[in-house]
Order: structure tokens, then C-alpha cells, then sequence
């Protein structure tokens, strides 16, 4: 009952997904849309890695600047096509999130956090300064769009990369959802509780918190990588600490430790500055507002309070 | 709602020879809030001032119709998503085909990238990066020069003062600023002098002793400052009481107000600023103390030295769709900016190439200037030797 | 030698801001074990406050620091009783992502009430000393006085006062604390006071040695908690050992490896203590 | 000098005491026994204000304590000897000591922590080492030592035996035998429900929250239920 | 003597010049239940985490059914046959007690771990295997009804059970119950000891550390008493309880 419930809730999302460009009339819509799917498929990293680890990493935005560059400067220095760099990009993250994850895991908590926030410093800085590979602050420009000139789908056609982004993010919260249900999610969730515990029962757990990390991390480089041939130009500015914190609060604000939640906390930190038409200190202050009272009084994010009405409308008539 | 039209009602009632008037939307993307507000916010007060200037005067005349210009201002926080974002909404929303604005290098790469399969017409002001008009494309155009046509400048004068060995102290991680230092390098060279270091310092960073102190004992000649004005003040203060007494050359842009702020003028004495001339009342034109007048008394402020680059951008504008004789044909009106004189209503003491405003790469270049600071005040010595036609024809080499 | 000496002096400036900023960090986080992530913003909004006390009011320097001292303790007794407390008995993660938005919240009130501009609180102290090559300007040397003696004001109060000795038995083990006697409720208010009062003289210290500005606060903050790593959680000279390394590991850096990668090399530092002994310099096992 | 009416505690949703009545009169040693999780810590937490009523009454020496605070409890004069002994592992044994003597403004805390380092001589040996380090013995018999320096009027044992080798366990007896001796008032908890009731005067039997039984040391420890369940005949 | 299940040699751990536990040999054989006692600080908790694997020991050897240990982490001595419970019971709270037994059959599982996430590649038989499994470890220790709920509802004594519970799913050779009946009153730890026999009679060995002496010298094969790191005694629960030195040390007067 309940299970048809949320796979009918699932399946109207999909549809709804898949009519949004026949109902957006401004396409300044769809272009706020093709970045939400990109923030989606990110938030559903830190998910794997916030809310089903307990970790609270600050670097997804540093992951994302390392997919996005690594895509772009692959293309431009050895040719590649788009489609294997793209492919290629989460591969590159994962090395990085190897080399930073096992030391960072190394400590629990807040340290953790402050860990992982002094590597999205260290990518930001690195990206600044090493210009003769990543032109620094003035960015890379160009970046081509998949398909190439030739190909029988127009590219260069929002619709077309809409959906484009759309498929790859189902495929991945999917992955998501099988990654949360097997044998290695209920160790990830088992970590969240108890970590002595799981080192008791025989599990490695230092693994599947790496493994959650780089997961994670790979998320973060395929939704950088994806952005980077949407816009065609990246520069170290979007992958600083603020956007990390971006990924951290589509992640509370959705819903922590669920799959639905990453889902519309990313269309929720895209599209709220659009109807924050403040001046910069007062966003500021709303946005931390926010951060603050959600975590207060909804801190299972709006998946869980939709879940409590739910259960409240359905209780009611029986 | 792209164009309206204001006079129907008086053209029912029959009331002839007056032509049609119409308004045209232009659109400001820039930095209006955030730290880099204090370059854009006065860039898009500029545009809006110039707009109601050109309003007052008659508007645009294209053919018989008459355009008054509306001027919808986005705010970019000099931020290269929100920049394409708010770049994005102003075409796909607002209908708008004239982007004006651009304070900073990041968000006008970010435009830059796509406007070329937009119809639409991009005119970037006070973005240094060189790359922005590097690649040629067609309907861009900027008023403000690269950063390494003026550090080319500067490394000749500072070549020409006599100095062999430059100890570099900058915001090298800052595209414009790296490439002033390397054009500037180039020029010393020619004469035989060197860069003997270049130390670094982050947008954050105040306490620069530890570059200092290396500078120190390495012994240079003298120092170069490359940077924004709140960390460089605090390099020509430290540098001074770590007991450097050599020359001390910059590229900051600061007013005096902000270097009192955190340096006395006995330690700021003698410092050289070598920039681009901009808005400086001791070498201002007579559009140029005009302009400030106005400004201040519009806006309560005395206008930043860089906010000219927009108010110019909107003449360049008047004057191309004048020329080109449309308004939806952005194409026409894009080689119109490439054709243009230099309209007489600028403010900027602009040096053209071949008699056009913006050459093939769509670039402008200003004079460049070289200024003291004497007794607390920073004064016009001297024009720094800048060669336009030459970096013009460097520009075009570069893709 | 002398280039290596004038580097530590150099860094030892910076180095005392960090053990100030880390004292109130380790505190905050010893008693209710929360990573205060806004107390680099309140350290600048008592900063910022300073500035304008003396600048636009014309206060003398000590009052307009005592004023924001005032203020600066009823901002973070609010952080502490609106924001802290009902999280308190939450999963620390939650906490944590509280402390995030509360350093949004008091970045956005500064950039509200001050502005963007950068802001340098005056003194009248400029002459520079020179001691055989070294140079000392002299409001650097009496910051670092002024750090040496505040780190000593607060081991005096923790380990000689009462108040002090509760602050460390409710770090220690809470519940016991309360049986002592110890009203657990106004302690993290007494807390609050002390690490916003070194947040509040740090703030001035920046201010008056170097300057306010947006975006400085977090980047100390970072600094604080790398300290704390470096150091070890809890352990005041963990914080007085650990802020100074990595000032004059910074200094070091930016003089003989790379100035553009010092934070870096700070950063890569703290991470290869970590690897070798995750509880810190100066912790225990 | 204790009255607990009525009182019933819940964690959550969930109660965990349904309405228990129970008194401690000047002087006396009561101790209460009963399974883990039948609700002795709850109570005790209750009147110590550690957790709060949701219904009934805590009156203390004729005032009403009910849902103050920790802190203001101790003042009102009843100081509990916590179960897993809780010092402070990074202090020394004195500072531990005076800890003890948070509440008190008196001056004469000094002669107390004379008196107990004559008490417990174990404590004079250990006077400087961080109490983390003492052995659990050594523990305990600080968090006792502790406890006395408030100078309680109402002194409360929380499990002082938990943990603890057969032999020490033998000397915990033999030290609240001694308090009990100075005249003070004794609530004590113990798993260990032999001893407890050898030690009490009376004694209240907890199952699932409610109170079953009530009557002398001797009387429950002659009752056949609890010699079956609790004390292992 | 057949090869002893756990055999430890000269086993040492000191922290920071403190000798927790000092030249410590003992075994438990196959089928055996070892009894360790000993005054609070002898060295008991270090003894069973060197054991674990928590931390490394100073020097000396730990053998698992004749192999080396001793320098392993705490998982791979679960998966080689070793695994403990906790002195305070440690759970899983959002769990139910079949999952949080489930996961505790993670170590002897044969597919790798990615295969659940694609359902690839699996052992057949596997999972049902893993279920009959929790259900005979769940009719063990008497938790069946209670199967479903969430581990942080059941009370404090289900919970001490699940614990055991727990450690018998990785399919252990001998387990480490640390302070078993802390907590339990007498009808519980009789279901204790009862439990504690039935686990040696399904073939795993026991060492159980436990303050409670009637416990100990109800279930107890031998027992290995410890004093300030060091072995003072060892043998029947006859021989301990008359033993000169562990009643000056241990016992005291009032056993």
C-alpha cells in the first residue's frame, strides 16, 4: 500500500520531468532547470556521504571544479571526445577523493567537516594558481558541447541537453537508490549509528566510508563535468566553500537520508535566489535563516515533514 | 514587451508628423551587490545616466522611428553562474538584444563563451582579462584595454627610470594582473632589467611581511605592487617598516582615501601607480569633469574612475544602431561597433586604431597614465609610453 | 639568519591571532561540542564595531573595545540560547550545519551595518623597532603582548577560579557537573562570554594590525580549526602550541617555498600531523 | 525529609514511571531494588533533576522540588553519588574534591577535605594524579568522598558497587555503613540487592515502573519472590 | 593438549611507560569457557581489547586456532573466528534485531559486496542461508518475538542479548563477552549462563570477564584471575575461590 503510494508519487515525477520543457514558456526556466538536474545529481552524493555515512563533508563543490576541469582540459589537451571525458571525469575525482579521503577519515565529527573544508580551500586555491594549466582566474572558455558538429541531435538545443542531463540524473539517483538499499548501504546507515559497532561485527568500516566518500566524490566530478559542457566556460569561482554549502543545505533542506530528498533540495537552492530578489547581505542572512530554522524544527527536511502530513491525512479517515 | 509603443494614442487622434516612439530595452548584467559591487554598481549608474541623457536628447533615431531607452539592470555578483544566469534571463525573458555592463573578468567569461550563438550584442567594460577579446568574436566589443597592453607600459617606463632588478609582489592568482606583470616582464627585458621574484598574496591576505621579508633579502631595485587596493596598501605600509627604501611602482587603482585608510602619507610617499588614465579630475577632459558632476549630483557619490568604461559603452551603442539603421538586426549593429569613430561624448581619453573605436578584435585602448603620490595626493606626472596600433596588431596575433 | 628570525617574528603576530580565535573555539567546543563556526564573524563584528565606535563616535580605544565586548557577549549568548541550545541534544551533524548558518547569518549583519570596505582600526602606534636587522613595528609587538597575556588571563581563570574549575568539570563529564551543584544552564553563557571575548580582542587585533573585511572572518575561523587539529581538541596548550606553528609555518612557507601556496602548505601540513597523530600535537592518546 | 508522590517520568512517548509514592525519613537508609530498566535510575534522576516529572510531586524537607533545576536541588541539600562513579578523569583528586564543594560558600571546605582524605587515606596517596587514572576501587571511593564534601542532608547511591571487584564491593558496603553511621540520610540503588538490603532500613522493590512491594531490609529479604528473583536462592 | 582455540603468549601493552598489562599466557581450548576476573584496573579491558584488535599490543603474541593475530584490525580477527560484545550495550538503534543480526552475518558472506547493489554475481543460496541462520541464532538467545522491532525499543536486557546474538552471526570460534551480566538481575542471568552453555555446546569457546562470581563460578571451565597486569591465578572455580591470593586481591572476606 504504502510501497504504490511512493512508486505512484515516483512515476509522476518522471512524467512531470519529461513534460517540463513542453510547459516551460521562458527558457530562462529550462536553463534554471539544466542546473537544478546538475545540483541534483551532486546533492545525491553528498547524500551517500551526509546522509547515510554521517559524515559531513565540505568539498563536493572542490569535486565538482575537479570533474568540471578535468572533462575540459582533457578535451583540449588530448583530443578526447566529450562523451569519454565526460566518462573520464568522475574517474579523475575519484583519485583525488582517495588521496584526500583516507587521511580526512581518519578523524570523526566536525573535524571531518573542517577536514574536508581546508581540501575545498586547497582545489580552490590550486585552481587559482596553477595557471598554465588551468588559466586561473580568467577560466576556460569553449568547452564543447557533446555530440560534436555533426551529430543528428542539436546540442546546442537547451531542450535537447535538458534531457540529456535529465537521463543521466535518474540514472544516477537510481544508482543511488540501489547503492542505499544493498548490502553496502545498510553498512553506511549501521556506520551513521554505531561505527564501534560495525568495526566489532567484522566490517572494515574505514571501506565503506571511503567508498562512500569516492562515490560521492564521483557524483560531485560527473555533475561538474555535465555543467562544465553546459556552460561551456568554468572558472574556479563556482567551486569554492559557498557551493559546497549549497550541496550541504539541498541535501537538509530536501531531506537527509533519503532518495527524494536530494531531488528537490537541488531545484530548491537553484531556484530560491531567483525569488530572493534581496540585496547581498540580506540574502546572506535569510539563506543562514533558513540553514538554521530548518534544521531546528524540520531537520528531516521537506521529505520528511511531507511524510508526517502523509501519514496524518492517511490516519485520519481510518 | 519587447517594444511598445508609447504613442498610439496620439497617432488615433491623427496628429501627424511625428514619427513613431518606441522604446528599446537595454540590459545591465554586472556585480551590483557584493565585493565587487564597488566596480559595478557604479558601471550600471553610469549606463542608466547615459540612457536618460541620450532620452532627454531625442532618444536613438532609426529611420523615422525614435528610441528611448529602458535600462533593466541584473545583478551578477561578479559570480560567472549568476552572470550567464542573469545574461540568460535578460535575452530568453526580457527579449533584450544589448547587454551592457561587466565589471569583472570571471562572470564576462562566463557571458563571453556563449553570446556568440545569441542574438544578441555584448559590451564589456571594466573586465581586464585579455582573453575576453582574444578570440575575435563578432558581437562583443570592450572600452576598457587589457591589463598587459597598460603593463606593457608601465614595464617601459619603469625600464626607462633606470631599474635592472624588480622584486614583484601581486594577486598573480588574478588572470589581468598576471598578465600585466608578464607583458611588463617583456618590456623590462628589452632593456636589459629583470623580474627577480614574483611573490604572491590571496585576496584575503593582509600581513604580506613574509613576501616582504624575502624581497628584502634578495635586494631588488625596486618593487612592483600588482593588485586590488585593500591588501596592496598594506604592502607599501610594510615594506616601509620591514625598512625597504627602494622605488616602490604599483598597478592598484586606489583612491587616496582607501590607502590613508591603512597607510600614513609619509609611508605612501612617493609610491607610483601605472594604470590606465580613467576618470582623474587632474587629467580629465571637459566630458570628464562633466561626467563627474553629474554623477555626484545624480547619485549623492562621486563616480568610481573606472564607471566611465559603461557610460561610454551606451554612446558606442547610440551611435552603431544610429549607423547601422536597425534595432533587431544585432548583426548590422555589431559591425557598426567595429566601425566606429570614437563618439564625442566619451569620457575616456581613448587612443584609436585606425580612427575606430574598437579594432578588429572588438578592443578599445585609453591612454595610459603614470601617477605619484606627493604630499597625499595622487598626481598626473606623466602619459605612460603606450602603443595601441602595436598591441592591436599583438591581439590579433593570440587566439 | 636573520631572514629566518625576522619570518618568525613575522608569523608570530599572525600566530597569536590564531591561538586567540582557537581558545574560543576549544572552549565552545570542550563545553557543549559544537564547532562555533560563526565565532570568526563575531570576532570581525567585534572588529567592525571597534572601528566605528572610534571612528565615527570618537571613543577612546579601550572603551570602544570594552563596549564591543558588551555587545559582542550578547550576540553570542543569543547564538548561544536561539540557535545552540535547542539543537543541543540533536546529532552533531545538525549542530554543525546550525553553526554554518549561523555564520551566514552574522557575515550578512556585517556586510548590513558595515559595509564592504575594508576597515583598519587607528592607533597611535607607529614607530618600528630594529633590533640588529629585525624590525618590529610596535603595535605588532603589543599584539603579540596583549595575545601572551590574554592566553595567560584565561589558564589562570580555568585553572584558579571556580567558575573556572566548573567550566572544566562540565567539559569533563556534564551530568556529574550538575550533581556538584553546577547550573549547566548559564555555564555555556559564561563560555560564551570568554571565547567571544577573545573572539572580540582577536577581531581587534585584525583590525587594528591588518583589517576587517568580508570574507576574513571565515578564513580565520578555518585557521582556528586547523589549530585545534594541529593542537588537539580541548587542550589549551594544544591551541597556544598549535596557533603558533602554523602562524610561523605560514610565514616560513610564504619566505622560502611559495607564497602563492602557503595556505596550502598549512593545510598539507595539518593533514600530515593528522596522518601521524590524529589526536593532535599536543593531545592525548 | 523526602516525599515522592505520584510521580511519573517518560522518555518521550514512551513512560517509563507509572505513578510511583515513596519517603525517606531523617536518618534512615532506603534503598530501592528491581531489574534493570524497572525504573531505580529514572526516579532517582527525577528527584535529582535530571530529568524532568511529568506528573505527581518531589517535596524535600517539606519544600517542593519538583522539575527545579540540578543545581538547585544540590543547594536545597541532596547530592547523588552517580552510578559508573563520573568523576572528572583529567582533574586531580582534590580539585575533584572541591568540585564537590561547588554549592557550598561556607569556609570550611578546607577541614572537609581534610576529613576526607583521613576517611579515605587511599585519596591523601592519589591527592595530585588525574582521577582518570585511579583504579575503580580508588574511583569510587572518591565519588563518595565527592559527594560528602557538599555536606547533603540527603545523600543518594546510584549502583556504587556496578563494576566492581567482590572485594571492593565488600568495602563500598562497609563505607556506606560508615555514612550511615554519621547519621546521614541514605537513598541508595543497587543491582547488587543482597547488600542493599542488609544495608537499608527499608526498602521499595521496582518492576516495570511501578512499585511491588514495600517493607523493612529483612522483610523483603525474607519475601519469597524477591529471595527467588532477586537475590538468587 | 589438543591446539588451543585462542592461545596468548607473554602478551603486553603499556600506555605511555604504564604497564596495563604485563608477560600475559593463557588459552581456551576448544568447547571451553574461560573465566578472567580481576580488581578494576588489572588489566582486564586491556586484555580484551588487545584481543579484539582495538589497539595493537606492546609485545607478545595472540594466536587464533594456531595463526597470528595479533598484529590484524579488529574485522579481520571477526572474520577469522573472534568476536566480542561490549561492556555498555552497543546497538544499532534504528535497526530492527533481524537487521542489525543481518549485518552481523556481513563477515561470512561469500559475494562481494558490490553484488547487492546490482544483484549480480551473488552465492546462490546465500541470503536464505543467511536467514535460517538468524532465525536459529534469534530462537538461541530467546529474541524471536521481538525480531521486528527496532533495537532501541526492546529493553536493556534484550539488548545485552542481542549483543551475544550479534557476535554469534559472524559465525565466531570463540567470543569475548566483556561484562555479560552487568546490569541483569538473577533471573536474567540465569538466562545468562544458560545461554553462555548453550553457545559452548553448539562448538564455540567462551571467555567471558565478569565481576559477577556466581555467574563465573557457575559457567566457568577455568578462570584466569589478573592483579595489576599480571596472571596471580589460574584454574577451577574450586582451586580460584580457595586460592590465598585472589582472595587477598579479589575476593576479599564476603565470598
Amino acid at each position: 500500500m504504502r510501497w504504490n503510494g511512493k512508486t505512484l508519487l515516483w512515476a509522476l515525477a518522471l512524467v512531470g520531468f519529461i513534460l517540463l520543457p513542453q510547459l516551460i514558456t521562458v527558457k530562462y526556466y529550462l536553463h534554471l532547470s539544466i542546473l537544478a538536474l546538475c545540483w541534483v545529481i551532486a546533492a545525491q552524493g553528498q547524500n551517500l556521504i551526509q546522509g547515510y555515512t554521517g559524515y559531513v563533508s565540505i568539498v563536493q563543490a572542490g569535486f565538482m571544479g575537479i570533474g568540471a576541469y578535468s572533462t575540459a582540459l582533457m578535451g583540449l589537451h588530448y583530443d578526447l571526445p566529450v562523451w569519454l571525458t565526460i566518462l573520464l571525469a568522475p574517474c579523475v575525482t575519484a583519485v583525488f577523493a582517495v588521496l584526500t579521503g583516507y587521511p580526512s577519515l581518519r578523524v570523526k565529527g566536525h573535524y571531518f567537516a573542517v577536514v574536508t573544508l581546508a581540501f575545498n580551500l586547497v582545489i580552490f586555491i590550486v585552481l587559482m594558481n596553477w595557471h598554465d594549466l588551468t588559466q586561473g582566474e580568467a577560466g576556460i572558455t569553449g568547452i564543447p558541447k557533446p555530440g560534436g558538429k555533426d551529430s543528428w541531435l542539436n546540442w546546442r538545443d537547451r531542450g535537447t541537453y535538458y534531457y540529456f542531463v535529465l537521463s543521466i540524473a535518474i540514472l544516477m539517483t537510481g544508482l543511488a537508490a540501489l547503492i542505499v538499499r544493498s548490502r553496502i548501504g545498510q553498512t553506511l546507515i549501521a556506520i551513521r549509528q554505531n561505527e564501534d559497532l560495525v568495526g566489532a561485527i567484522g566490517i572494515a568500516a574505514w571501506k565503506y566510508k571511503l567508498f562512500a566518500f569516492v562515490t560521492s566524490a564521483m557524483y560531485a566530478g560527473l555533475a561538474g563535468a555535465i555543467y562544465a559542457h553546459y556552460q561551456s566556460f568554468i572558472n574556479p569561482e563556482i567551486f569554492g566553500v559557498a557551493q559546497s554549502l549549497d550541496a550541504i543545505l539541498a541535501v537538509i533542506i530536501g531531506g537527509s537520508g533519503t532518495i527524494a530528498g536530494p531531488v528537490i533540495g537541488a531545484f530548491f537552492v537553484v531556484f530560491l535566489p531567483e525569488y530572493l530578489r534581496f540585496a547581498d547581505s540580506f540574502r546572506l542572512i535569510l539563506y543562514g535563516l533558513v540553514l538554521v530554522l530548518a534544521t531546528i524544527f524540520m531537520p528531516r527536511g521537506i521529505v520528511g515533514v511531507a511524510g508526517d502530513l502523509w501519514a496524518k491525512v492517511k490516519g485520519k479517515p481510518s | 514587451m519587447k517594444l511598445t509603443t508609447l504613442t498610439a494614442a496620439l497617432a488615433l487622434a491623427g496628429t501627424t508628423a511625428l514619427a513613431a516612439e518606441k522604446t528599446l530595452d537595454i540590459g545591465v548584467s554586472d556585480a551590483l551587490t557584493g565585493g565587487a559591487a564597488v566596480y559595478g554598481l557604479p558601471q550600471a549608474n553610469a549606463v542608466k545616466m547615459a540612457a536618460e541623457e541620450i532620452n532627454a536628447a531625442g532618444g536613438i533615431k532609426v529611420g523615422d522611428d525614435t528610441y528611448m531607452l529602458n535600462v533593466i539592470a541584473y545583478d551578477d555578483k561578479a559570480n560567472p553562474t549568476e552572470a550567464s544566469n542573469s545574461v540568460r534571463k535578460l535575452i530568453d525573458r526580457d527579449g533584450v538584444k544589448y547587454i551592457l555592463g561587466f565589471c569583472c573578468s570571471g562572470a564576462t567569461g562566463a557571458v563571453a563563451s556563449f553570446i556568440e550563438n545569441e542574438d544578441a550584442v555584448m559590451l564589456v567594460g571594466n573586465a581586464a582579462e585579455r582573453s575576453i577579446t582574444t578570440r575575435e568574436i563578432p558581437n562583443l566589443v570592450r572600452t576598457r584595454p587589457p591589463a598587459d597592453y597598460t603593463g606593457a607600459a608601465a614595464g617601459t617606463f619603469v625600464a626607462q627610470k633606470g631599474h635592472k632588478k624588480v622584486a614583484v609582489l601581486g594577486a598573480l592568482d588574478i588572470g589581468f594582473y598576471a598578465s600585466y606583470v608578464d607583458a611588463f616582464e617583456k618590456e623590462l627585458e628589452k632593456a636589459g632589467g629583470e623580474i627577480v621574484t614574483r611573490e604572491s598574496f590571496g585576496l584575503k591576505d593582509r600581513d604580506m611581511t613574509p613576501q616582504l621579508t624575502k624581497i628584502r633579502e634578495l635586494g631588488p631595485d625596486a618593487i612592483l605592487v600588482v593588485g586590488y587596493v585593500e591588501p596592496a596598501a598594506f604592502i607599501y605600509r610594510q615594506a616601509v617598516e620591514l625598512g625597504i627604501d627602494v622605488p616602490r611602482f604599483g598597478f592598484t587603482s586606489g583612491s587616496e582615501e582607501q590607502f590613508l585608510r591603512v597607510a600614513t602619507s609619509e609611508q605612501m610617499e612617493g609610491v607610483w601607480d601605472l594604470r590606465p588614465t580613467e576618470l582623474t579630475l587632474l587629467s580629465a577632459s571637459d566630458n570628464g569633469i562633466a561626467y563627474h558632476a553629474n554623477y555626484s549630483e545624480k547619485y549623492g557619490i562621486a563616480p568610481s574612475p573606472s564607471s566611465p568604461y559603461a557610460y561610454d559603452q551606451t554612446y558606442a551603442l547610440k551611435d552603431a544602431i544610429e549607423a547601422a539603421g536597425t534595432v533587431d538586426d544585432t548583426e548590422a549593429v555589431a559591425a557598426a561597433l567595429r566601425e566606429l569613430p570614437v563618439p564625442d561624448e566619451v569620457v575616456m581619453q581613448y587612443l584609436p586604431v585606425d580612427g575606430k573605436m574598437f579594432d578588429v578584435n572588438g578592443q578599445a585602448y585609453t591612454s595610459n597614465g603614470a601617477f605619484q603620490w606627493q604630499g597625499g595626493n595622487w598626481v598626473f606626472v606623466q602619459d605612460l609610453p603606450s602603443d595601441a596600433a602595436a598591441y592591436s596588431a599583438f591581439l590579433s596575433t593570440i587566439d | 639568519m636573520i631572514e629566518i628570525l625576522q619570518q618568525i617574528i613575522n608569523g608570530m603576530a599572525i600566530g597569536g591571532v590564531y591561538v586567540l580565535i582557537a581558545l574560543g573555539l576549544t572552549t565552545v567546543f570542550g563545553i557543549l561540542g559544537i564547532a562555533h563556526f560563526a565565532h570568526g564573524s563575531v570576532s570581525m563584528f567585534g572588529g567592525y564595531l571597534t572601528f566605528f565606535l572610534v571612528v565615527m563616535w570618537g571613543l577612546p580605544l579601550a572603551l570602544a573595545i570594552l563596549i564591543a565586548l558588551v555587545v559582542g557577549f550578547l550576540l553570542g549568548v543569543l547564538i548561544e540560547l536561539l540557535a545552540y541550545r535547542p539543537v543541543r541534544n540533536a546529532n552533531h551533524i545538525n549542530a554543525f550545519i546550525v553553526a554554518l548558518g549561523l555564520t551566514m547569518m552574522v557575515e550578512g549583519l556585517n556586510l548590513e551595518f558595515f559595509g564592504h570596505e575594508q576597515v583598519v582600526i587607528p592607533t597611535d602606534f607607529s614607530r618600528v623597532f630594529n633590533i640588529g636587522g629585525v624590525t618590529i613595528p610596535e603595535l605588532r609587538l603589543y599584539v603579540i603582548l596583549a595575545a601572551a597575556l590574554l592566553i595567560a588571563a584565561m589558564t589562570i581563570f580555568v585553572e584558579k577560579t571556580k567558575t573556572g574549575q566548573a567550566i572544566r568539570a562540565v567539559a569533563e563529564n556534564r551530568d556529574a557537573a550538575i550533581l556538584m551543584g553546577v547550573n549547566v544552564n548559564t555555564i555555556p553563557l559564561v563560555v560564551f562570554s570568554i571565547s567571544t571575548a577573545l573572539g572580540v580582542c582577536a577581531g581587534v587585533m585584525v583590525g587594528a594590525l591588518f583589517a576587517i573585511a568580508p570574507g576574513i572572518g571565515e578564513g580565520l575561523v578555518v585557521k582556528g580549526f586547523a589549530v585545534l587539529i594541529l593542537g588537539g581538541l580541548g587542550s589549551i596548550p594544544g591551541a597556544v602550541v598549535g596557533g603558533l606553528v602554523l602562524g610561523i609555518t605560514e610565514a616560513l612557507a610564504a619566505g622560502f617555498i611559495s607564497s602563492a601556496y602557503k595556505d596550502v602548505i598549512a593545510f598539507v601540513a595539518m593533514i600530515l600531523v593528522l596522518l601521524v597523530r590524529p589526536q593532535g600535537l599536543m593531545g592525548k592518546a | 525529609m523526602l516525599k515522592v508522590s505520584d510521580l511519573r517520568v517518560s522518555y518521550g512517548p514512551i513512560e517509563v514511571i507509572h505513578g510511583i509514592s515513596l519517603e525517606v525519613k531523617e536518618g534512615e537508609c532506603v534503598a530501592l531494588i528491581g531489574a534493570n530498566g524497572a525504573g531505580k535510575s529514572s526516579t532517582l534522576k527525577a528527584i535529582c533533576g535530571l530529568v524532568p516529572a511529568k506528573a505527581g510531586t518531589i517535596s524535600f524537607e517539606g519544600q517542593d522540588i519538583t522539575n527545579q533545576s540540578g543545581h538547585a536541588i544540590v543547594r536545597a541539600g541532596i547530592t547523588m553519588c552517580p552510578e559508573g562513579r563520573q568523576v572528572f578523569p583529567q582533574m586531580s583528586t582534590v580539585q575533584n574534591l572541591r568540585m564537590g564543594a561547588y554549592a557550598r560558600s561556607d569556609n570550611e571546605q578546607a577541614s572537609d577535605l581534610e576529613d576526607m582524605m583521613n576517611m579515605f587515606p587511599i585519596l591523601r596517596e592519589r591527592a595530585h594524579q588525574a582521577a582518570g587514572t585511579l583504579s575503580g576501587g580508588e574511583q569510587e571511593m572518591l565519588a563518595i568522598a565527592r559527594a560528602l564534601m557538599a555536606r547533603p542532608k540527603l545523600c543518594i547511591f546510584d549502583e556504587p558497587s556496578l563494576g566492581l571487584a567482590p572485594k571492593i564491593v565488600a568495602e563500598v558496603g562497609a563505607t556506606i555503613e560508615r555514612i550511615k553511621k554519621m547519621g546521614k540520610t541514605i537513598l541508595l540503588v543497587e543491582q547488587n540487592s543482597l547488600m542493599a538490603l542488609r544495608l537499608a532500613d527499608r526498602a521499595y522493590l521496582f518492576e516495570a515502573g511501578e512499585i511491588v512491594l514495600s517493607g523493612t531490609g529483612e522483610e523483603l529479604q525474607s519475601h519469597p519472590e524477591v529471595a527467588k528473583a532477586y537475590l538468587g536462592h | 593438549m589438543t591446539t588451543a582455540i585462542l592461545q596468548v603468549e607473554k602478551l603486553c601493552k603499556s600506555f605511555g611507560g604504564v604497564h596495563a598489562v604485563r608477560d600475559l599466557t593463557f588459552h581456551v581450548a576448544p568447547g571451553e569457557i574461560l573465566g578472567l576476573i580481576g580488581p578494576n584496573g588489572s588489566g582486564k579491558s586491556t586484555t580484551v581489547n588487545a584481543l579484539a584488535g582495538v589497539f595493537p599490543p606492546t609485545s607478545g603474541e595472540i594466536l587464533l586456532a594456531g595463526g597470528h593475530i595479533q598484529t590484524l584490525p579488529e574485522y579481520e580477527r571477526v572474520a577469522m573466528g573472534l568476536s566480542r560484545t561490549f561492556q555498555t550495550a552497543s546497538i544499532f538503534p534504528e535497526f530492527t534485531v533481524r537487521e542489525q543480526l543481518r549485518l552481523g552475518c556481513n563477515v561470512t558472506l561469500k559475494s562481494h559486496p558490490l553484488s547487492s547493489v546490482f544483484g549480480i554475481g551473488r552465492h546462490p543460496g546465500e541470503d536464505e542461508a543467511v536467514e535460517s541462520r538468524i532465525n536459529d541464532i534469534l530462537e538461541l538467545t530467546g529474541l524471536a518475538e521481538v525480531a521486528e522491532d527496532k533495537v532501541g525499543t526492546i529493553t536493556a536486557a534484550q539488548q545485552r542479548f542481542l549483543m551475544i546474538a550479534t557476535t554469534l552471526a559472524s559465525e565466531p570460534k570463540i567470543v569475548l563477552l566483556d561484562e555479560p551480566a552487568a546490569g541483569l538481575v538473577s533471573h536474567e542471568r540465569k538466562t545468562l549462563s544458560n545461554l553462555i552453555r548453550a553457545i559452548r555446546d553448539t562448538g564455540v569457546s567462551v571467555l567471558v570477564i565478569e565481576h559477577h562470581m556466581a555467574l563465573i563460578m557457575e559457567v566457568c571451565d577455568r578462570i584466569v584471575v589478573l592483579n595489576f597486569g599480571s596472571k596471580i591465578a589460574e584454574g577451577t572455580p574450586e582451586e580460584i575461590r580457595n586460592d590465598k591470593a585472589v582472595i587477598d586481591a579479589y575476593l576479599g572476606e564476603a565470598v
